[in-house]
């Protein structure tokens, strides 16, 4: 028999791990699970903490993007913005530190979420080809334009400076550029660096962006809008959708001495009133202490919560595309024959207030693909989604929804329609619920798909007007040929049948027949069923 | 066919044009009147124990986008049926007039032989006459054998006689034999058979001999020329018809289009149905008396058994009843042929006679 | 057929037997020997233009588990035929011999039909004559119309006679018309035509008059009787044999199995084909000369059109060879009846007039 | 126009996000999606737990346990082992902090791999129900049983300890005892607690597990053998799987002043004249220090080992469940006709070593289900994976095989075949690649693809011999009876036809046949196409 271990000896081995190893390892959460899309990870977080960065200075953002292919699997990917720039301490922590950022405190719909993003693009850049990366930033015209060589220190999840410098003639202007190498693999079309950034000019028309790609073409997408979109304010959490763990939290670190100023100060939506009643449903008294409060008493609150009728939140707590610029955007990308947009009121899911925008381009110039599936984008917080379709909310309500209603094909009225249609469907939220961290699809919650489909016939049923509009007109000038062609036909057969000697004048029962009502007979023409008997 | 039957189906389709031409002349928009087709108005006509068409009437006309071409279509039929009437011996098939449309008028052509089907089927009910009045025909299916003579018109036009014990394998209905006129019989009673093989078999065996029949082969479902067939020399001679089907819910509605037309074809099924018919079998009774070699019924057999049960010609005769009821609890069918099993002479020296004997 | 012919086969058949009983007297386990009838035995004969069944033989060994209960169903069916020969003029059909098979020795009983159809075709590989010489009879299809007359055996017994014009809608050919001497005939060609339709037309419209020809209907494809029936008159008159089918590639292949026989029936193709035989159309040229109307040729079509480009027999032909290249190119397909669109007349006033010039 | 502000405005926002915030908000990565996975999650971290702890030290494990449903979605969960317990001082921290543990940074086989698991259940706890977890440990057996109440500071991802206390009359052996209650959901069938249980005693025939239901049935599975099994040892990585951020990280960290001793003694596999062999393929000295190395230096070293031909793992790093005991588990669990199993030799997937075991039972009272589909078992380091079946290596593995050819009915020859057959497929290894962080699917590497199907091969290779063999019995019976049937039919037959007047003898012929060779002549049927020209 082997010897007994002991606790003291199994303890010696225990440690903590840092949670940069712990990505290390486990990349793929991160979107970073093979070469192509890696390299479409990389330049998607570094363009949406460029966008994201001019917007929070409200600046109206210019992007310049550049994808070198350095060898048959390594490339350099450099992302320049104008926004104002990274004060030069924080410099290394955003960059070189996993799970630092502004905005994961805070309530507020944005791009980045996590603090996760940038720091993992980093992570990946040093695994892969052991490269730092450089990050140059300037704060203010006139000054200097700070460079940082920066890795990541895995064991301490801290930044690792290799190289630090600040010098006059670096960015022409306020902003940050970032640097990387890594090794990827540049592919085309749907899951390409391409689609993305053509669908990130669509969903943010108020932003420039400049690409070169790996093959030397330059894409220049030229704002079609000239007003930065309002700044979301960051919210306190919604009633209906803080979970018991994170009231028990709140209630023990809150500066409010009052239960009654806790719930109208920390929580949204609540004023006096709900306040004083949620204490009495909740059977506590408006002066208690949220911090004495009992593990029984502290399930109170939030059980009454959810019984008083409380507000839904704000609108101005997000930021949609709006229905203007969507169009702008649609219109400055492909010639269609007929635009529609609409941006839904906000509502909530688990607290968390959204909003959903659909909109869509028919005909013209996607009629080349007429028979085609339709072209469909998602976006979550004007990101492009590229992967994951199939297990996206977005493209469940688009196969759930009857198309053949607003006139598309769609064969047995589900799945994927067919027809020369764009369309975009965009998600605003303080949080998304991605499927993954590497944010790809969002889950699948009845609220977002219950929001996802009524957009979706708002705007169905603005394409079947217009459908049935220019059916309409084509069937009317039809109508006409068809009575001239047929009712000489009609007489002359009749005649030679009843063997009439008499010719008859056509004109005037054509009269009667082209200004008849146009109300057509319900003909009954189902015939019973049984075999074909012969023939 | 008398001449007097053929001018009086001619007056019929010329009055559809004289509607027309009236309405022009009382400066209306002309619209025909065709008694509807569809399932509503098929009703049961428990004198005449079978399918007929009720007084609901569709309108084609002249005024409605969707009827004009439609009505100009159905004139140009009548108009090429009556014209072939007057002037030739010629029979047309509905995809010869199919083809045939393509020399009319720029837009009558039919695109679909199911248009120029429908057509022919609504002129059926305008006027109450089947298709082959106007010489509208099938391909000929089924054939017939036995001590009758039949007179007939030669596609020359010379008039003949020809008596179907003298044709080796039988007489096929054809266009011809359908509008033979009778001229003698000294059978007693008809035996219509469903297939060739038991046709052949009862021919072989001296059936026709033996019972003093005429067999009839229907070659499955009866064509609707075999059932005008069966009618006329059962109304004209007064002798009995029995009818010997496989032995599966298939065979029992054979026989039933026989009796009571089909409801396809209730507009014009008091001129096709032999409401006094017997059926032989195969029954259900049949396959577990006789032990017979059987198959499973399947899924389709099934619903016939459904639909037939619901069937108001089932209502009052409880020996298709019970035959029905004992199908859907045996499970099994069984062909004609299954007989074969007491060997050749089986079918006829024993089953058929005490079949006889138990119908009357 | 003659009295020495029938001894002949009965003859052949006992012989099967006589070889398993002298294996038996040798001690040895009784086995026999078929012709093969598998694609690698089946041959091109180039000089009488068909496929035929080449050398290689199979066999069936009581020493084989496998084998044994098929040789025994072997002997038993036909012993089942020579005794029907020998004692009664009875026709039996493929499916009656299923069924007949149950009161056999227990053990023997067919399964599926399919089993005793392959034992028929092992009969007909060993003496080398198709079923219908041993009594074993198709359901009928085809019929015949024309001056020519026929001497028949009624199922009683009796000798008669039968001229084919004297039978209002054509002559079904059946067991007894399969069988029957041909006596006399006036006509000088054939039209063998595909479809029930055109067939009626030709009758209607007088062309066995205008062309002194006997008129076949096909009914699709010829069945096995109605191949025989053409080859006989062939061989026997000497006259010309022409083919009138659909416009599309199973058209042609029905032509090709009327002149060289089928893969299928290649262990007796010599005793069907007629090799002199010739297409009328409708042909791919026909389509695109005559303006038809016209459907999609289907995936279907094109596989056909590929077979019969590798078959041999199409190698020599250029005509057949640029009208399957033709098709391939057109994609289209066309019905004989298409050609009524030039009206009821065309077909007889001038379109096979132009073929019967063309093809001499 | 509004404010632009300022990137000093915007840094003051910046701050570090602690990882169990991370979690919190983003627990469907760790396999807590919905209630009724979440229940599920929760034993199955705390029953590994368990396991881990009572191999590692070497004592037969048992564990205890219970699962009481308090409310309609509210659950206690109490697992209990009679392993070596846990001291005092670590108890907080393995419960109490997200990345704490004594695996990660081992490459060695294990059920745990992360430290995440089991402070994941206990976050997840606090967060639906706001109750602490409690544990007691005992370490020695006639010491006292520490008691704790344990929450997690989120802020700081931090143990929270809510009560601490030290009892005599605790516990009655050495082991840990874990109380948690949380928010679930109990389902049977597939997705289910009991199922999850009876396949894990099925991978560990050594333990012996008690299992008492929502619904208060015991179910008691013993252990098959009485042996554990041997000691997975710890590893170094293997130099043809390492990637350049790794090995540049081991470089800079090594205590060894030699890059030769470097390479000896930090990666595995490599000997003094494999190491001369990469040095010089670098064109690096052998004396060199490695934390000298420039950048560019270190890329040398990788590209070397690669083209240097090194021995594949040894054995005992890894423990497989082994042919004998996995045989022993499946005829203790289910009465089959026929089984077998097959361990394959371990190998290496992207530097890591893996082994693939198959094991199957067939036929017995698995024919209740004769023609339903097999039922397929997967395992990891002896953990039964329950959801995910379609995205994972093992099913995808199962269902491309061809299983026609191992006697098993399966349309078109791919798919889930159909059957009265139980499959098991474990994957053992240092490292096993999961699709997500919730563990439940293999990913799909070609190197594990390939050993799962070999192994497949091996078992379905016996698994047709069985029934071919029953099959050839059954034959040899009734081949008497045929021939003793047909033979008179044969010869009577052919004396009628044949007009003979004698009577033939069967008896010698008989004989002759069926003493004739079983070679069964191939008969050439296959009867040429062609449409049925008649009836």
């Amino acid at each position: 028999m082997e010897k007994v271990r002991t606790a003291e000896e199994l303890a010696a081995q225990q440690r903590e791990i840092s949670v940069a190893e712990f990505f290390e390892k486990n990349r793929h959460l991160l979107g970073f699970d093979n070469p192509s899309k890696a390299l479409l990870t990389v330049v998607k977080e570094a363009v949406d903490n460029s966008l994201d960065a001019a917007e929070e200075a409200r600046i109206l953002p210019e992007v310049f993007v550049k994808v070198e292919m350095l060898g048959e699997d390594r490339f350099k990917v450099t992302v320049e913005d104008n926004g104002p720039g990274i004060v030069k301490k924080e410099i290394p922590n955003i960059f070189g530190k996993l799970l630092y950022g502004s905005k994961f405190h805070q309530l507020r719909q944005s791009r980045g979420q996590q603090g996760i993003g940038i720091s993992a693009a980093v992570l990946y850049a040093q695994l892969t080809t052991g490269k730092p990366t450089i990050v140059e930033s300037k704060t203010s015209p006139r000054g200097t334009t700070k460079i940082f060589h920066i890795k990541i220190d895995t064991l301490k999840n801290e930044p690792e400076i290799l190289k630090e410098d600040e010098v006059k003639n670096g960015l022409k202007h306020t902003g940050t550029r970032i640097t990387l190498e890594i090794e990827g693999k540049y592919v085309q079309r749907y899951h390409s660096v391409d689609e993305y950034l053509k669908q990130t000019a669509l969903a943010n028309p108020h932003a420039s962006i400049t690409y070169i790609s790996p093959t030397g073409e330059k894409h220049e997408y030229r704002r079609a809008i000239k007003k930065l979109p309002k700044m979301p304010k960051a919210i306190k959490p919604h009633p209906y959708g803080v979970e018991l763990g994170i009231l028990m939290r709140m209630l023990k670190s809150t500066p409010y001495t009052k239960l009654s100023s806790f719930l109208q100060n920390e929580v949204s939506r609540v004023g006096s009133t709900s306040a004083e009643g949620i204490c009495v449903l909740a059977g506590l008294e408006l002066t208690r202490r949220p911090q004495d409060l009992t593990h029984e008493e502290q399930e109170r609150p939030l059980k009454a919560m959810q019984k008083v009728k409380l507000m839904r939140p704000q609108t101005d707590w997000l930021s949609p595309i709006g229905e203007k610029n969507i169009l702008e955007g649609l219109k400055n990308m492909i010639k269609a024959e007929f635009y529609t947009a609409r941006t839904r009121e906000p509502v909530v899911y688990r607290g968390n207030p959204f909003q959903i925008e659909v909109a869509l381009a028919y005909g013209g110039e996607l009629k080349e693909k007429q028979d085609a599936e339709i072209i469909l984008m998602r976006l979550a917080n004007y990101v492009p989604l590229l992967y994951q379709a199939s297990s996206c909310a977005i493209t469940k309500a688009v196969t759930k929804t009857n198309w053949r209603r607003y006139g598309l094909e769609q064969s047995g009225g589900k799945g994927m329609p067919h027809g020369p249609m764009l369309l975009l469907v965009h998600m605003a939220s303080t949080w998304v619920p991605f499927t993954s961290e590497s944010k790809e699809a969002i889950a699948n919650y009845p609220e977002i798909m219950k929001e996802i489909k009524l957009a979706i016939q708002d705007c169905g049923r603005d394409l079947l007007r217009y459908i049935r509009k220019q059916a309409r007109a084509r069937r009317e000038s039809r109508r006409l040929d068809i009575f001239q062609k047929y009712l000489p036909l009609v007489i002359e057969n009749a005649e030679i049948l009843a063997e009439s000697k008499k010719k008859h004048n056509i004109e005037p029962i054509l009269e009667k027949v082209v200004n008849a009502d146009l109300i057509e007979e319900e003909e009954e023409e189902e015939i019973v069923g049984g075999e074909n008997e012969e023939e | 066919m008398k001449k007097s039957e053929r001018n009086e189906i001619i007056e019929k389709l010329t009055q559809i044009g004289k509607d027309v031409i009236q309405a022009v002349e009382r400066s209306e928009i002309p619209k025909i009147e065709i008694p509807s087709r569809t399932t509503s108005n098929i009703v049961y006509d428990p004198e005449y124990l079978c399918y007929v068409i009720g007084d609901k009437k569709v309108k084609r006309s002249a005024g409605n986008i969707r009827h004009i071409r439609r009505l100009a279509q159905l004139l140009r039929v009548a108009r090429f049926c009556k014209e072939e009437m007057q002037k030739s011996l010629r029979h047309t098939t509905k995809r010869e007039l199919y083809y045939i449309s393509e020399s009319w008028e720029k837009g009558l052509k039919f695109d679909e032989q199911v248009e120029s089907d429908n057509i022919i089927e609504d002129i059926e009910a305008m006027i109450g006459r089947p298709r082959e009045d106007f010489r509208i025909i099938p391909n000929p299916r089924g054939s017939i054998y036995g001590d009758i003579t039949l007179r007939y018109t030669t596609p020359k036009g010379d008039v003949k006689e020809v008596n179907c014990l003298d044709t080796p394998d039988g007489q096929a209905i054809g266009p011809r034999i359908s509008e033979a006129e009778i001229i003698d019989c000294k059978a007693d009673k008809v035996i219509a058979i469903e297939t060739s093989g038991m046709y052949n078999r009862l021919m072989e065996e001296g059936a026709y001999h033996k019972f003093n029949a005429i067999l009839v082969n229907l070659e499955g479902q009866a064509s609707r020329a075999t059932r005008r067939m069966i009618k006329r020399i059962h109304e004209l001679l007064e002798i009995p018809v029995y009818i010997f089907t496989d032995g599966d819910p298939w065979g029992l509605h054979i026989a039933m289009v026989i009796m009571a037309g089909s409801a396809k074809s209730a507009h014009i099924n008091r001129q096709l149905a032999t409401p006094d018919a017997k059926w032989i079998g195969v029954t259900a009774s049949d396959i577990k008396n006789y032990k017979l070699r059987s198959d499973k019924l399947k899924e389709v057999d099934y619903k016939r058994i459904k639909e037939l049960s619901k069937d108001p010609r089932y209502k009052k005769d409880e020996r298709l009843k019970k035959e029905l009821e004992l199908w859907k609890n045996l499970g099994k069918k069984a062909e004609q042929q299954a007989l074969l099993r007491y060997g050749f002479e089986y079918v006829v020296e024993k089953y058929l006679p005490t079949k006889f004997k138990e119908l009357g």
